[in-house]
């Protein structure tokens, strides 16, 4: 679906703004997974910014189950929210909600990808962050291993942004890095799991040089499972890199240690946009939708981490 | 049909007997039978058993005649439960026959037998007859709904009338359908549980009851003992019941068959069926009366 | 006990008692109460778009909710269901979807489905006597897994045909909404009226006795583990109709202890023997009514989820303390 | 019974009759079993590295499965361990991490919480007396809530002190193993040796009979939801060390459930009364060694959730026939 | 101590009596009182009720001496399981008092009537008395261990020792302390149910017991009331039970109140204590014979 958006965005915005200067009290911030930490930072962020323009934050309390989603965004619909952001958990099921806050006038931003019907949208690409993971990871590879060594990865394949983000770092890792051995894929988004099967594929493969992960969480379990194993955090043959930017993984990264590379989303980014594209739809902005880039931090970029660890605090 | 002669004879008036209330009118409902050996019963032969063993108990055989009420005495452990639960096919024999009048059964589950028109009232009316939470009705009636429902509806004016039908049979007191049996007194909830198979409803050919007056009190006892005796002599079913009380044996059995050790080692009728008769015959036939040890 | 003999003596659907009824099921006071605190609040929460809402999102809970009351009622449990709809949905949209059948065709493969799950639950606990809460905890992971095994993608666009199952309006009334009408209709009727409805309860209470009696012990509740997986698969395919889309990983994640919630809060006691279809409607209302009111009073997520713990203790406070003062 | 029977006639630790021992526990049989084949399949199941990963793993599962599954003996549930966790975890870390208090003030702060969340369940079930399963379950919901809401941030860098707990070794044995250790020797004297240990069997078994007898079936069971909770904080404090971090959100999602099961599948009955800690012990083992074998075969994700969810139903038949063959 | 001469006179000597298993070695255990009436008691009386109400029964008054036995007779639904386990703090007291000695006592629970030396052997074994699936020793010490237990840590030589004594004394068949208390029979477990108060390890004032020998055999049902007599004679305990069997009564009370729609309307003792004379007491008391009507 994506890519299609363009034309019709700017017919659909036109619909609820014909005079072109709609005053928003209310936006709507729908994001299923509450239980991540990224959720909490973006309701604050984006409560602030919200404020700042006289707007009120709703959110709604999903708890990743795509079913209280779906009826969470049909009582917003029923109820008049003038304006829903919202992530699908399953993109192809929003539709029909989407379909119903535009019929019922509604402006409707889709967060993380783009829906047929829809006003606008807040786009980042999740493959974008696993390739430019495995991109990094791959140069490490071929400077320090010379090519070879052995890769762990820790996926995601139940929802679509995990799927997309295993999909580029992979994809991008082996095509960029074909000597080193892909000895394990393993399902692992928290840092419990990612701790659990990184010490049983270091059991068998004792001498494993990377680790990477769909998630920061399951990438931080990983680089303990390392530790634990009696790496040093410094260890200049092993690379930890993981997704997010989430608050453990950057403090690592900054502190020189082997975890060494975060694909980072910047929340300040995303709460802005959270805010000002459904207010340029409102206020009939010829292209409203926003890209908001995703950037992978290394060690390196001390200034960068720093940033983002404030809009984390 | 040789009156009931024989049976007042057998049973030697005990000072109770005497007394009052008990001993009431149970004599008007005696069978038509007297002649407890099978070579001369006048009627046919309901229950026929051959060998029959299982765990713990066996080869056991024995007869009971339509109409014909026989007790099976013993001391705690005999195996009196066993026989009554293999026959009704809650316990799976090893070997031998079962015939119920013509036809041979062999009953795999308790289903089974009451397709044969076999049913049993166990002993332990708690865990094994009641639904204490459930209604009265509920209770009595639940083997027969099936049978009554048409068309996989329940027929709930047919079920209420064999109720009341069956409440007033009984003498259940408090005569309410709707109570919860668990609220009922121990005689009453053991005649709900006699009610689930002596109702208009269900044809019952051979009834086996196990200690049929456990808890029951005095009035209630007499009241079922007039009910089983009813059921013989005018249905013709034939009644095989397990006691532990010498008592209950020469009230309710025309013939008692005396349980040890899983066996039959004898038998008592007609004048020589007394209370001490019994008592002295399981003495004769287990004299360490220790049944437990060898039991567990 | 009182539970039980509330439905069993009285043969009639829905108690029409007036204040029996109440008094037999306290939920209802509280489901009025929140009702009339949602109104006052927010204002908004008797508006029929929101009924509509509240009544589509409950209905495809109570379409399962009502078949595993009865199981739990014969002593039983499944915490499969959350799998097993997904299953039905993904069958159901695979065929009409990917293979374009006929919405009939797809809803028969999704209910096959769904059979053929209930079934080897009911094979292992009715028939092998193994612990239903082992057993279809283990199916629960299993039939995910194959799910996902089977479907890796999430399948969408299944047809307008397909989407009259989730979307159609009869008389006005939307059709999952009927469905699940027509469900807990039934379910009353068949404890009310059939000879199997006692036996259901029979065997809840004592199962020993039940046997005894006659019954089949076994065939009753492995029917009712089918008719479960029947209807989680029923489910999947509304709720896949209704989205035009499944997803393998996500597709009622979570949903057997939603449904589980709603029995147990309708009154229905976990230990077997007792609980009625009313009862059931009223904890699929509470629960749904609960979700949506606190969204639109935009009450933040976290509080949202101490709320939601909070109520589900109460539920329980009242569904306990019911039969007695019921009495 | 039988289990109970087992437990109870001989007051042994864990039973030493070599044969009889097997018998009772057919559990361990299959154990051997598996680590007969994840050895030949995968060559390194049995590298000391491995095991210890496992031990580790299985601790904080047996730390919290030895009291649930006293709970469970005495006909009671805990299902809000898995939150009782993050909010242990978040309590240990915040004081190690944030206030810069030494270990053991951050671990007794996490068992204070651990406690008062026990004892919220504990009042509800034991003294008001509804039922443990809505209780616990709404607990769990409402407890996550708090977390959530109180700390709403990821925590990690707690300080080399309180890295010491998870991270030491005691004579080469990781700290968290000998925790666990010490969970499960004290579990299994409490049961053999103490007084309590016999009122828990008999509250299970009839509770009515009980407090007849004149054993206090309120304040045992009460005990005993205060000391799951405790254990469960423990464990979170315990993982949120050897991750040096926690996050509100996802820590110990679904560990309530993973408990349960290494519960159950070792061998204690969900209708209470009969239990041990040695089958609590293989349960635990099963279940971790299950999960490292299947991720060090590569089994690919769905086909090792298929595995899991078989896995579960063998242990539900294993545990459910071995009574009847050990007699 | 006047000797046994007036409980010989008490009960008339029925048929039973003369045969060889039964009226075994109860009247060696005879306590010393004869004299029922709280006037001429030469012992001090141990359980004093006064003006005891709950719902469903009272206002009730009774004494029971040391060493004395005092049965409460009635038919079912009469109150007695209601006013023992209300004296045993099952269900509470709306008014009145109770004094076990010199001590006056309002138990809230069974744990503080324990505490003041009262015990309860309820009437439903399986449901109130039992733990089917634990040991046999597990069964009767429980309430015990406690007790034997030194620094919260169980005595568990000196338990074996109390079971094996209270095995001994009770007659336990077979005396295996680890079986499950679900395999003994009948009697065994009520022996067991009974040992739970009367073993080393424990003190008690006053035994109350509820319908004693339910579902007992013959043999077992002689060695029960020989026990319960032998504690009340050595050890002086005031002994209160409930019976529905006129024959229990006679064979275990030295006196019997008679108990109808919750009061106690009739005394009987000493010569007057007939098997007659109850059933005519308890006829007389309740002349409408359906007692469970009223109750329900
Ligand atoms: N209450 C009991 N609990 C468990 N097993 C028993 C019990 N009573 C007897 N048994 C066992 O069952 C075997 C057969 O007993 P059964 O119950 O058939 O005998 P019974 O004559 O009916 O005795 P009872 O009067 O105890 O019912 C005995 O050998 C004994 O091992
Ligand atoms: N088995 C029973 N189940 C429920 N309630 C009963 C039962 N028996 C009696 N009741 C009720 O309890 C009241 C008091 O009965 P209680 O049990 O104290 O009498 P009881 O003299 O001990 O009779 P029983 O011989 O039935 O035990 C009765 O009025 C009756 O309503
Ligand atoms: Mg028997
Ligand atoms: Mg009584």
């Amino acid at each position: 679906a994506a890519g299609c958006s363009a034309p019709r965005n700017t017919a659909a915005s036109a619909e609820p703004s014909p005079s072109g200067g709609t005053r928003l009290t209310k936006i709507g911030l729908d994001y299923p997974f509450t239980q991540l930490p990224l959720y909490s930072t973006l309701v604050k962020l984006s409560t602030a910014q919200a404020k700042k323009h006289g707007i009120s934050l709703l959110t709604t309390s999903d708890n990743a189950s795509a079913d209280t989603q779906a009826s969470n965004l049909n009582t917003w619909v029923a109820r008049k929210v003038p304006a829903i952001v919202s992530f699908p958990m399953v993109f192809e099921a929003a539709e029909p909600v989407a379909k119903a806050a535009l019929d019922a006038g509604l402006i409707w931003v889709t967060y993380g990808g783009s829906l047929q019907h829809q006003s606008a949208d807040i786009q980042f690409s999740f493959r974008r962050g696993g390739t430019l993971l495995g991109e990094a990871a791959a140069k490490w590879a071929e400077e320090h291993l010379d090519g070879k060594g052995k890769i762990a990865f820790l996926t995601d394949s139940t929802i679509e942004l995990g799927r997309e983000r295993t999909k580029g770092m992979i994809d991008a890792f082996t095509r960029l890095a074909p000597g080193v051995d892909v000895v394990a894929r393993e399902q692992a988004i928290d840092p419990d799991t990612g701790l659990s099967k990184t010490k049983a594929i270091l059991a068998k493969h004792p001498d494993l040089n990377l680790v990477l992960g769909v998630t920061d969480a399951a990438a931080y379990g990983g680089f303990k499972a390392l530790q634990q194993t009696g790496r040093a955090a410094d260890d200049a043959r092993t690379f930890v890199g993981g997704q997010d930017g989430s608050a453990p993984s950057l403090l690592a990264v900054k502190q020189g240690t082997f975890y060494r590379a975060s694909a980072a989303l910047a929340p300040k980014d995303i709460a802005a946009a959270i805010v000002d594209v459904p207010r340029a739809v409102a206020a009939g902005k010829a292209n409203p939708s926003v890209q908001v880039p995703v950037a992978l931090v290394q060690h390196a970029d001390t200034a960068e981490i720093d940033a983002l660890l404030a809009q984390n605090a | 049909m040789s009156g009931p002669a024989g049976h007042d004879a057998g049973r030697t008036p005990s000072p109770d007997a005497q007394e009052p209330p008990r001993t009431p009118d149970r004599y008007e409902y005696t069978p038509g039978l007297d002649t407890p050996e099978p070579g001369r019963a006048p009627t046919p032969p309901r229950l026929i058993v051959e060998a029959l063993r299982g765990p713990g108990f066996g080869p056991v055989g024995l007869t009971v005649a339509e109409g014909e009420r026989v007790g099976l005495f013993g001391l705690i452990g005999s195996g009196r439960t066993r026989i009554l639960e293999t026959l009704y096919g809650r316990r799976r024999a090893t070997a031998g026959t079962l015939r119920v009048g013509e036809h041979t059964v062999s009953p795999a589950r308790p289903a089974d037998a009451l397709g044969a028109g076999i049913a049993l009232v166990p002993a332990d009316r708690r865990a094994q007859g009641l639904f204490p939470s459930l209604s009265a009705q509920d209770n009595t009636l639940l083997p027969a709904v099936r049978t009554l429902a048409r068309c996989h509806v329940r027929a709930l004016r047919t079920e209420r009338r064999v109720f009341d039908a069956l409440a007033t049979a009984v003498g259940l007191r408090p005569a309410r359908p709707g109570l919860p049996v668990g609220a009922f007194s121990g005689g009453n909830q053991q005649k709900l549980v006699l009610g689930r198979w002596i109702n208009d409803a269900r044809h019952v050919d051979v009834l086996l009851l196990d200690e049929p007056t456990q808890g029951v009190d005095v009035g209630a006892r007499q009241e079922i003992y007039r009910v089983v005796s009813g059921l013989a002599a005018e249905r013709g079913t034939a009644v095989l019941f397990a006691s532990s009380d010498p008592e209950e044996i020469v009230a309710l059995a025309d013939r008692c068959l005396i349980v040890a050790r899983g066996r039959i080692v004898g038998e008592l009728s007609g004048p020589g069926l007394t209370e001490q008769a019994l008592l002295s015959a399981v003495h004769d036939a287990d004299p360490d009366p220790l049944p437990a040890e060898g039991a567990a | 006990m009182t539970t039980a003999d509330r439905v069993l003596t009285r043969p009639r659907l829905i108690a029409t008692g007036g204040l029996t009824t109440v008094r037999r099921n306290p939920l209802l006071l509280v489901l009025v109460a929140m009702v009339v605190v949602f109104q006052l609040t927010t204002g908004s929460f008797l508006d029929p778009a929101n009924l509509g809402g509240i009544a589509t999102d409950a209905a495809t809970l109570a379409i399962v909710a009502v078949p595993l009351a009865l199981l739990v009622i014969s002593g039983y449990l499944d915490l499969s269901v959350g799998s097993t709809l997904a299953l039905g949905g993904l069958v159901a949209g695979w065929l009409a979807g990917q293979h374009h059948q006929s919405p009939a065709v797809a809803l028969l493969g999704a209910l096959a489905a769904g059979a053929v799950v209930g079934a080897v639950n009911g094979v292992l606990c009715c028939y092998f006597g193994l612990s239903a809460f082992i057993v279809t905890l283990g199916m629960l992971t299993a039939v995910r897994g194959l799910a996902q095994q089977l479907f890796p993608l999430p399948l969408s666009g299944f047809g307008s045909g397909f989407a009259w199952i989730g979307g159609a309006r009869i008389a006005g009334i939307a059709a999952p909404v009927v469905i699940a009408a027509v469900v807990l209709a039934a379910g009353a009727l068949f404890l009310a009226v059939t000879p199997a409805g006692r036996h259901v309860f029979a065997i809840g209470v004592n199962r020993e006795a039940a046997h005894l009696s006659g019954i089949q012990v076994r065939r009753t509740p492995f029917a009712l583990f089918v008719v479960t997986g029947v209807a989680a698969a029923l489910a999947g395919a509304v709720k896949a109709s209704v989205l035009d889309s499944v997803v393998a990983g996500t597709s009622g994640a979570g949903f057997e202890l939603a449904v589980l919630t709603a029995v147990l809060v309708g009154g229905v006691a976990l230990s077997g023997g007792s609980g009625s279809i009313l009862g059931v409607l009223l904890g699929v209302l509470f629960l749904g009514g609960l979700q949506n009111g606190l969204t639109l009073l935009n009450v933040p997520t976290f509080w949202q989820q101490m709320a939601q713990g909070v109520a589900l203790v109460a539920g329980a406070a009242l569904a306990y303390f019911a039969p007695r003062t019921g009495r």
